[in-house]
């Protein structure tokens, strides 16, 4: 049950072609050194889940400029135009989902529920295509659950079972993506012993979590 | 004062005691700054926290301590952080007593579009959808129009952010309120004549017999 | 915004006809002045959602005895006879809900979700009656979300903002009755100073709460 | 060992290292004392932990650590503590490896029924539907008969906790394998024939040549 890995280790994990999700807002509570690896061994052909796609040159906003990326599912692309001259080319294709669903799609995926209910959405381009449930004669989106081959999350502190402390707003989407895909990766600012995050302030049990590796700072 | 800094001023006078708000990014941001000094109101930031404060001394930036807009912020005393499904439970589950929202284009039926422009931008709607949906009072604040091109229509013609949801519209020229009738003109700017409103406004303003001014 | 009452005040939002939420898990977790409070004032009539009616005489079990429940959304009745009885007599209408669903169908009302889409219950009496969604040529069941006027909470530390900290098991389904209720009121075993909790450990954001008491602890 | 420990030891023997379980009320319990040495299971607690250890020595009982029967128990380094929807997140969204649970009455088709007795007792499911429904690998674990009554049925008689969910059957006097063709015979308890355990279950059961004992 030793889950401390390399980078490198960590990263055979990850093949061309899988769906992978990335925690972070705006690069922000994102890992680095997988990021990084992933573009040195050009795991290509990606299917990426996160809330955007960062800015030009900063954490996964390279994996655009590289290329890696066949389709995007994401709330906000605006701050990296790479994104959008690839979308408008044809090259990548990209969903755009608001915040709040995709937040619960992720979720939804991880806690075995079978879609999502949501208000949001209505009335606009979002709902196109979609199923559309009637409840007490209001109407609702229903939304698919997205799932992942790999989550790759950024810890500030992480136990060496596994136990997960983040900090500040570099929590955002890590703690649901360890929950909804098949292998969980975190990069940690810091690795401690077992037993220091107090287990009431454990903010992703253990259980979730396959890979460990030491970020770079 | 500025036209971005009466708008936010504006803005911040809708404001109560104890009120939970998100502001968007730009313009929005700066209502902040003019929250009056005998009411306490709470900042969330969609990436996962209320309680925010304003930018940080420099050189006491945290990484990891952003808004939603990736700019280094603080927090308040008593701040509490979360993970992006309970900031969206708390916006789309109507815990939010306001949201102040930029625009492209809004109309009389309180329709608001400003999350792409078809073959030009498109930013992606973020928050925006959820946050307009689920806020107890939606208030667009925005510059009355864009380089002369009217913002305030009868009907968008972009792409819509949500239907119905917003409240209230509060430019560098007038105050509208978005009720079943349509846009009501509720108070002027300075320096700012009713007529002048009519003339830079597509959509049909409903003139009471009183307007306030601010 | 002083939030921090007595039980009386407290207990003055409260209604006989309400529904109301409690939180605990079999007794534990629970608010123990408030229950005592509203069996001394016979606020009856009650709307109860909580996760089981815990034991004869033993916290919120006592509500049940006391007969001031009119119906109960619940998952377990079976460590309370009382609950059975008054069911089977028809004094009292006991909706029983598989407990995962229960926790989903209160955060949905706390998230603004139009209702829960779960795979549990299917091929049993649960499923009887309830609208059924198929989601990639798979049935769900389709349950609302459970809203309340009132939910009574207890917490371990709570800041005097409403910021609530809750200790080991007793956490149960506190955090999420939080976010589901038009008025939270929490009980208190240590109410301490803003800035006590550090932000990332808070359970319960202060926005939620809006009546803290000191329980008896 | 009693009936009860010779079916909890013959449970414990399915994990395998770094598992997560969930045991139910009563007899399922016991499973916990008898996990091989050389393993590590980690229990959880669907009130809201993993990481449950055994109870705590008198004197030293928390009254906020409980398991889902209201027991004191203690909690092992590492163990994480959650709300409801979290446990339940887990529960229902497969990251169970295991769940045993006790039934009232199991089927040929992998049935189960133990959560109420129409008109008698009906103590209401709690976590058992989204735990059948939920885990990867469901255990039955109970004694073969009640009082002389059949429990391994053709069809359950008594209301379903969830349909075609149960993969394993362990008693006092057999282990059974729920299959696409029906139950098959898979080990002998102690002391038991063939033809005791076809004496008392009314499934129909699939004897291969080879029967294992345990």
């Amino acid at each position: 049950m030793k889950k401390i890995k390399s980078v490198e280790e960590a990263l055979s994990n990850i093949k061309s072609g899988m769906t992978i999700m990335v925690g972070g807002f705006l690069g922000v509570g994102s890992p680095e050194l997988m990021i990084d690896g992933i573009i040195e061994k050009n795991i290509n052909n990606l299917t990426f889940i996160a809330n955007d796609t960062s800015f030009p040159g900063v954490n996964y906003g390279k994996l655009v400029e590289h290329k890696l990326l066949k389709k995007i599912y994401t709330s906000h692309i605006g701050t990296n135009p790479e994104t959008g001259k690839q979308m408008h080319s044809g090259e990548t294709e990209v969903i755009l989902t608001p915040q709040g669903t995709l937040a619960e799609q992720i979720r939804a995926a991880g806690a075995g529920l079978g879609g999502v209910i949501t208000p949001t959405g209505l009335g606009t381009v979002v709902e196109e295509g979609k199923q559309i449930i009637e409840i007490d004669n209001k109407r609702f989106i229903v939304e698919k659950p997205l799932k992942a081959d790999v989550a790759i999350l950024r810890g500030a502190k992480v136990d060496k079972k596994g136990n997960i402390y983040y900090d500040l707003s570099a929590r955002n989407f890590n703690p649901i993506m360890a929950m909804a895909a098949d292998l969980v990766i975190v990069e940690a600012d810091e690795i401690v012993e077992v037993g220091e995050i107090n287990p009431n302030d454990v903010m992703t049990p253990h259980i979730f979590v396959d890979v460990i590796v030491k970020g770079g700072k | 004062m500025n036209i971005k800094s009466i708008i936010a001023n504006r803005v911040a006078k809708e404001f109560n005691d104890g009120n939970l708000v998100n502001l968007g990014i730009g313009l929005p941001t700066l209502v902040a700054n003019y929250v009056p000094e005998d009411i306490e109101v709470t900042f969330q930031s969609e990436n996962g926290f209320v309680g925010m404060g304003s930018a940080p001394e420099k050189g006491k930036e945290n990484p990891n301590l952003v808004n939603a807009g990736a700019q280094y912020v603080t927090y308040k005393e008593g701040a509490a952080f979360f993970d992006s499904s309970i900031s969206f439970a708390i916006i789309r589950g109507g815990h939010l007593d306001f949201t102040v929202l930029g625009a492209l284009q809004v109309d009389e039926q309180g329709n608001l579009a400003n999350w792409m422009i078809p073959g030009k931008m498109v930013p992606g709607m973020g928050g925006a959808m959820d946050l307009v949906t689920g806020a107890k009072k939606v208030i667009v604040a925005m510059t009355h129009t864009a380089k002369g091109n009217i913002k305030i229509m009868k009907e968008c013609t972009l792409p819509l952010t949500a239907k119905n949801q917003v409240d209230l519209i509060v430019t560098e020229m007038a105050v509208l309120k978005v009720t079943d009738k349509g846009l009501v003109l509720k108070e002027l700017g300075p320096n700012v004549t009713v007529e002048d409103v009519i003339a830079n406004t597509e959509a049909n303003l409903i003139i009471p017999e009183n307007i306030g001014r601010f």
